[in-house]
């Protein structure tokens, strides 16, 4: 049986993709798709704890953890879209009206 | 730790073995540029504009709505399993155990109808249609 | 009261009755969706929110919470994953009364606005998690809650779909906002995995080593996870409080949002994220305990995290040339005074401090909401948004003028205003938990600075209303009744919240004691 | 009489009320708020005879009505707690005090009626609203039962002062009075608040009267002949006595802090009635005989009170001797007859003291009012030399200030010479045992003929003669709400002397004293606060010449002489038709006087070549060492403002790094803090 701390490394090394993806890429999607992942590595602990702790809360919150970033994509998708009408770009470092 | 050199080494075995029928492919094939090689397959149409066209907006849209409620369903699986449990089951009510699916079944269901009756899943109309409605 | 006649699951009935609210104006626009009958979308929110309010007062008068043995209904656990108890109701009152003073403002903001029914609605669905994180227990009901009260908030923000500041600002604050609930979750995640719970009791009891972990293995080895995951619960926290070092999206999203807006979200949503931070910190971490098994205890990171908070909110509020972006830093510089609330507690005590935090969010629900909303006035103008914009505003718009240098002279707490006590009262928590922990006299000494630095920037903008002169060119000002209304309801609590101190500071005391003690 | 106290708060409150409604309504009443300030004043006196009625039948009051604060304090004596409250003491001298300032300020606002609105005057509700609250500060510190409740309607008599005397505010002068009457009588109040609060610290309570007062523990603690603060019990009291006497002699415009009353009659002549009979210079003397008590255990105090006042009586005097404005002759009249207080009090001469204030009150009432009068027939003139004649014109005017002037002057028998002569009595008997004192009665004694022939003077100067103007030839008329309070005080400033006939009743040996005997509480009385109670305490000794009515016919008899020499003068050089001026005949001397001494300049000079280098020092420290801290720290801040907005920097990957970094900071911080690496 593999220990949970591999799940764990696992998951922070996904984790750890995800932040690069957000720190790095300008994309507005990418960035979207960069926090899904980080969001992926949270389940993956969640799946991996509820069997280690033998108890099906961490599955269940999984469940809800997907859920929520569904709507979160879509309100993202949303966004993006008007960022987008009124940009002409989906760059994120393009909107910078307000500062300081 | 021995297993974990067996791993290891079906990892690198089975990474060799793609790369090694690149190679090999490469090395063998002869090469005849052609432009239709390049160019999009569409089903033995003949490609018309370029790849990257742009979706219209309403793709978007019913993706949204699709993405949403898809996900939303994977709320009844948890529920479904236990359903029967809790029918025979004396301790609970059928109210208890039929209602909150129910309520929450229904608030999906003002979500949907908002959707509709805000146009989302009302395919987007051409320029040409839209110019018939006006004529009308 | 007859509290118990009715079933259990209408103890969230504040929260409820706005979620009703909020499905009812979807359902209105759903049947019609071209409607534009302000009136009636309107006045249903306000109605759904005052009733919620109602609910809440009636609750908490009724004894809902308070210990039996005070005569007190006892704390009421309505169903799995929530609770109502003092803390819930108390915060539950400040989401409605701010819901109830934004809406009203709203009818005219909102004049010639494209969603009408979508924006009511968005503003209860946001209300209603703001009210449900109020309640919540359970680190899942508590994450829900939280993303139901940030989800229509994004869009609330965007919702100026052809002002680019709007999108802006929505852009940026969602972006933040979902890396934070990124890391949110994360941080549970490892929670859960150290301690194989996710409801605050009985995460408690596994650090307090009264249970084992789910596994059965010892807690302690689990200490560098649990401390992780704590310090990533810190982190979803701050952000939904605007506290350093998730403070960034705040001055733009209050910048660009809607004004309105931007008072419900430095209100009422900073008031929710605080009032889950109480919650999850004094029931499911105990101070002491957790220090056994994550090396130290969390009041140190408040400490660091109120210091830096309140400074860096004030520092850079003072030189800003835009009304409403020092209106923002301010909001984040009285995260940091709440987060004192936090600071302060001790092994044993400290319901004075956290109990100072609570009503000063109360006040701040107040005087904050009205700042923002007479910066809606200003908007709906079209008077401009820089300090020199405002200058003279008092000749043509006294009452309104009056009311605002309420509000500043409140947030810079000078004395007859309910600001003063609630700083006040901050202060003197700080020098009594100075007693256990020299670090909170730097607080006590850093929340004097920044207070004489605030006086700066609000009475500057105090002076550029009253004293300096108006330009020749600005036309007659609207009086917009709605708007009106809500900044002068918002200027008349802010005063006679003073006399009216008294329950204010023992309902706060009440509920802190609920929790901490 | 049962439950006429406990309405003692009305009299009080009623002009309280009536200062509020002339404020916010006064605009819109017919009179500009002058019937409600008469109806109020007027019910103060009823309810003022009423306590007097009440008192007389041998009732007293002394009451805590409010306590606002109270705590544990360690006081020298060892009392240790201290209370601040509001309460009441009527006794017998709150009484009398009580009807005297409710009389003279009822009659003031119907005078007004004539001299206010009659005149046309602008910015009336303010002026009513100005005297509400006047009578009412006073009138709350007659019956005040502690010291610091009587320190703060003394602040508020001063307060309205300035608000009064600078009523018309617009021109150059009477702002400046107002400032000027305001700062001298702060600059003594500064070291009465000094003594209020060292007497808390010294005896843990400041209750005038009852076994609690601080009056009783001064008494015990001399008895006990311990320590306080270091000093010997009683020169603690006298160090704290003085104190507070600095108040008293600001406002009751005793040497050296006199300079502010001459100035305060910028202000319309219906105040200066108000201020010197009745409130703001009378709040002084009463202060002392207040606390007399206290002054009596302190024989040093007495002494330095007796000689102030006799020094100050004969030093004024001579000043009015050359004023040529007949508000002015009356404004040195008044600090010289306060001097006689002063110096009656000072010699152990309760009774004279109280019964000069009294009748002085009246006369000076009258005078004053008189003098309004006269102003108001010469069409605002206020130049003796530009009147004369008034006498056949303004018949009623002269009858009641020829009254006035002869109660002034210490004629027999109006009310001013039986106080006069019963004070100088007083003090030619310790005198004979007390060189200081006899020096004291002998500038007294010498003041009076100034008095005489000053008085006079002006009598002459005003009513007699031909009319040297055109004002004068053919004068205003005045109203009934003018005639009226002269009538009343006219009749007053006659009689007033029956109340005390001492040298009859010594010489006819019949008991007539009836003012003695009320202060004494023989009709009722507390037992602390009676004369008697303070003739045991005083320590003075007293001697007679040859017998006691042979001192009392000596004593009378000089002051007549000299008030009859004066005014014998003043008829001699002044009663011609067209009478001259004889300054010129005093030389330098009359320079010296009618430059009042120099006193003004020589305070200018304090103020200019002390206190204003010592303030620019102190200014040009606070502006650069504490400024400069200041603004260096708000500078430093404003730049730092500016650095730190600058982290946001408006680009959302920058906003997400920072975030990240500012967590992995607090991270590796805390992980480090708790040990984990």
């Amino acid at each position: 049986m593999i220990g949970v701390e591999y799940y764990v490394l696992l998951s922070m090394a996904v984790f750890c993709i995800g932040l690069v993806g957000v720190l790095t890429r300008r994309n507005a999607l990418t960035f979207l798709m960069s926090v899904e992942l980080m969001l992926n590595a949270a389940n993956i602990n969640l799946i991996a704890f509820a069997f280690y702790h033998g108890n099906l809360t961490g599955q269940v919150f999984a469940l809800f953890t997907m859920a929520l970033a569904a709507a979160e994509v879509a309100v993202g998708l949303g966004i993006i879209l008007v960022l987008y009408r009124n940009f002409r770009d989906v760059d994120v470092t393009v909107p910078t009206t307000m500062r300081w | 730790m021995n297993d974990w050199i067996a791993i290891g080494a079906l990892a690198l075995v089975g990474l060799l073995i793609p790369l090694g029928m690149m190679l090999v492919s490469y090395l063998l094939r002869p090469t005849v540029p052609e432009t239709s090689k390049r160019a999009t397959y569409e089903s033995g149409e003949i490609p018309t504009g370029g790849t990257r066209v742009r979706f219209n907006i309403q793709y978007y849209m019913v993706a949204l709505l699709f993405l949403v409620f898809d996900i939303e369903t994977a709320f009844l699986f948890p529920w479904a399993v236990a359903y029967l449990d809790a029918v025979e089951s004396d301790a609970i009510s059928l109210l208890e155990v039929l209602g909150p699916m129910l309520l929450f079944v229904a608030i999906l269901l003002i979500g949907l109808a908002w959707a509709w009756r805000n146009g989302a899943v009302q395919w987007a109309q051409t320029p040409r249609q839209v110019e018939a409605d006006s004529d009308r | 009261m007859a509290i118990y006649e009715l079933p259990e699951w209408t103890a969230l009935g504040p929260a409820l009755i706005l979620a009703v609210t909020a499905l009812a104006l979807f359902a209105f626009d759903s049947i019609s969706p071209r409607s534009t009958n302000r009136q009636l979308l309107a006045g249903t929110a306000v109605a759904g929110s005052l009733t919620s309010l109602g609910v809440a007062v009636w609750f908490t008068v009724a004894g809902v919470g308070t210990p039996t043995a005070d005569g007190g209904n006892g704390v009421i656990d309505p169903t799995h994953g929530f609770v109502v108890d003092q803390l819930a109701l108390y915060f539950m009152i400040i989401v409605a009364v701010v819901t109830a003073l934004i809406v009203v403002a709203s009818y005219d903001y909102l004049v010639d606005h494209a969603y009408q029914a979508e924006y009511y609605s968005l503003v209860i669905l946001a209300a209603t998690g703001m009210s449900l994180m109020a309640a919540a227990d359970s680190l899942v009901t508590i994450l829900i809650a939280l993303e139901l009260a940030s989800l229509p908030s994004y869009a609330l923000v965007a919702i100026l779909k052809d002002n680019r500041g709007s999108v802006e600002a929505g852009l940026k604050y969602f972006l933040i906002g979902s890396l934070s609930s990124a890391i949110f979750i994360y941080g549970i995640s490892l929670v859960y995995g150290a301690t194989g719970h996710l409801e605050l009791a009985a995460i408690a009891e596994v650090v307090s080593g009264e249970t084992e972990a789910g596994s059965g293995h010892d807690i302690t080895e689990m200490g560098g996870l649990l401390g992780l995951g704590i310090l990533m619960l810190i982190g979803g926290f701050a952000f939904k409080t605007a506290s350093v070092p998730f403070h960034f999206w705040a001055p733009e999203a209050y910048e660009g949002a809607p004004a309105p807006i931007s008072a419900f979200l430095s209100s009422a949503s900073k008031a929710a994220g605080f009032v889950v931070l109480f919650r999850v910190f004094t029931e499911a971490f105990p101070l002491g305990e957790i220090g056994a098994v994550i090396g130290f205890d969390w009041t140190v990171a408040f400490i660091v995290l109120a210091i830096v908070t309140m400074t860096l909110g004030n520092f850079a509020a003072a030189t800003q040339d835009s009304v409403k972006r020092m209106l923002a830093y301010s909001s984040i510089g009285h995260a940091g005074y709440a987060l004192i609330g936090l600071a302060g507690l001790t092994a044993d005590g400290g319901e004075l401090v956290m109990g100072a935090a609570m009503m000063h969010l109360l006040v701040y629900g107040f005087m904050n909401t009205g700042a923002f909303l007479f910066v809606a006035l200003a908007e709906h103008w079209g008077v401009g948004r820089t300090f020199e914009d405002y200058n003279g505003l008092a000749a043509q718009a006294p009452v309104a003028c009056a009311a605002m240098a309420v509000f500043m002279f409140s947030l810079a707490g000078i004395p007859p205003f309910g600001g003063f006590f609630s700083k006040y009262f901050l202060f003197v928590g700080a020098l009594e938990a100075a007693t256990a922990s020299t670090a909170m006299l730097v607080v006590a000494a850093v929340l004097v600075i920044n207070s004489a630095l605030s006086l700066y920037y609000y009475s500057r903008l105090v002076k550029a209303i009253w004293i300096e002169d108006p330009p020749a060119t600005r036309d007659r000002l609207a009086q917009p009744t709605g708007l009106y209304a809500a900044i002068i309801v918002a200027a008349v609590m802010t005063i006679v919240i003073l006399p009216g101190f008294g329950p204010v500071v023992d309902a706060a005391l009440d509920a802190a004691g609920a929790v901490v003690g | 009489m049962e439950g006429a106290f406990s309405y003692a708060p009305a009299i009080a409150a009623f002009p309280l009320v009536a200062f509020v409604v002339a404020l916010v309504f006064g605009k819109w009443m017919p009179k500009k708020g002058a019937i409600a300030g008469i109806a109020a004043t007027g019910a103060s006196l009823v309810f003022s005879l009423w306590m007097l009625a009440a008192v007389a039948s041998g009732e007293t009051y002394h009451e805590t009505l409010y306590e606002w604060t109270a705590g544990e304090a360690a006081s020298e004596i060892g009392a240790d707690t201290i209370g601040f409250s509001f309460g009441i003491l009527i006794d017998p001298l709150a009484a009398l005090m009580l009807v005297i300032v409710s009389l003279v300020a009822f009659l003031v606002h119907v005078f007004s009626l004539g001299y206010m609105n009659a005149e046309g005057e602008t910015g009336l509700p303010r002026y009513y609203a100005g005297l509400g609250l006047f009578t009412f500060s006073m009138l709350s510190f007659v019956y005040a039962d502690n010291l610091l409740m009587a320190f703060m309607f003394f602040e508020l008599v001063g307060l309205c002062s300035f608000l009064l005397i600078g009523f018309w505010f617009r021109t150059r002068s009477a702002p400046s009075a107002a400032k000027k009457a305001f700062l001298v009588t702060r600059f003594g109040d500064y070291f009465f608040l000094l003594g209020v609060v060292a007497i808390a610290a010294t005896f843990g309570t400041l209750q005038f009267a009852g076994d609690e007062s601080f009056v009783a523990a001064a008494e015990a603690a001399i008895d006990d002949g311990g320590q306080l603060f270091g000093f010997d019990a009683e020169t603690w009291v006298t160090i704290t006595g003085l104190l507070v006497l600095g108040g008293v002699i600001g406002k009751s415009a005793q040497f050296p802090l006199h300079t502010w009353l001459p100035d305060a009659m910028e202000g319309p002549t219906t105040v200066s009635a108000l201020i010197h009979a009745a409130t703001m210079v009378a709040a002084g003397v009463y202060l002392v005989a207040r606390m007399f008590g206290y002054y009596a255990l302190s024989p040093t105090t007495l002494a330095i009170i007796a000689f102030i006042g006799g020094f100050t009586a004969l030093f004024a005097a001579t000043m009015g001797v050359v004023k040529d404005d007949v508000k002015q002759v009356l404004a040195y009249s008044t600090i010289s007859q306060y001097g006689y207080m002063m110096l009656g009090l000072g010699v152990g001469g309760y009774v004279a003291g109280v019964f000069h204030l009294m009748n002085h009150a009246f006369f000076k009432a009258l005078l004053f009012l008189g003098a309004g009068a006269v102003i108001v027939l010469m069409h605002h003139e206020q130049n003796m030399w530009k009147m004369g004649g008034l006498k056949d014109k303004a018949p009623v005017t002269y009858y009641t200030f020829l009254a006035g002037a002869l109660a002034l002057a210490g004629i027999i028998p109006f009310s001013g010479f039986w106080s006069k002569d019963e004070i100088l009595y007083d003090a030619l008997i310790v005198g004979l045992e007390e060189p200081l004192i006899m020096a004291a009665y002998a500038m007294g004694l010498l003041a009076v003929f100034f008095t005489g022939f000053y008085t006079f003077r002006m009598v002459f100067l005003t009513f007699h003669g031909e009319p040297r103007s055109e004002a004068a030839e053919d004068p205003h008329p005045v109203g009934w709400s003018i005639k009226l309070p002269l009538i009343v005080l006219g009749i007053l400033a006659v009689v007033a002397g029956i109340a005390n006939l001492a040298p009859v009743a010594k010489l006819a040996n019949v008991d007539i004293t009836f003012l003695e005997h009320w202060l004494d509480g023989e009709y009722g009385g507390i037992d602390e606060v009676t004369y008697s109670a303070y003739s045991e305490l005083l320590a003075y000794e007293t001697g007679v010449i040859s017998s006691e009515q042979v001192t009392v016919l000596i004593a009378a008899g000089l002051s007549l002489l000299l008030a009859f020499s004066g005014a014998g003068l003043a008829w001699k050089l002044y009663s011609d038709p067209e009478p001259t001026a004889h300054k010129e005949r005093l030389g330098s001397a009359g320079t010296v006087v009618e430059d009042n001494y120099y006193q003004d300049e020589y305070q200018v000079w304090l103020a200019e070549g002390v206190t204003l280098p010592l303030a620019r020092v102190a200014d040009r420290f606070d502006q650069t060492v504490i400024d400069g801290t200041v603004n260096g720290v708000s500078t430093a801040s404003l730049f730092g403002s500016s650095w730190v907005k600058r982290i946001q920097t408006g680009i959302v990957t920058n906003y997400a790094a920072l975030l990240i970094a500012g967590f992995i900071a607090l991270l590796l911080g805390l992980g480090v803090y708790g040990g984990w690496f």
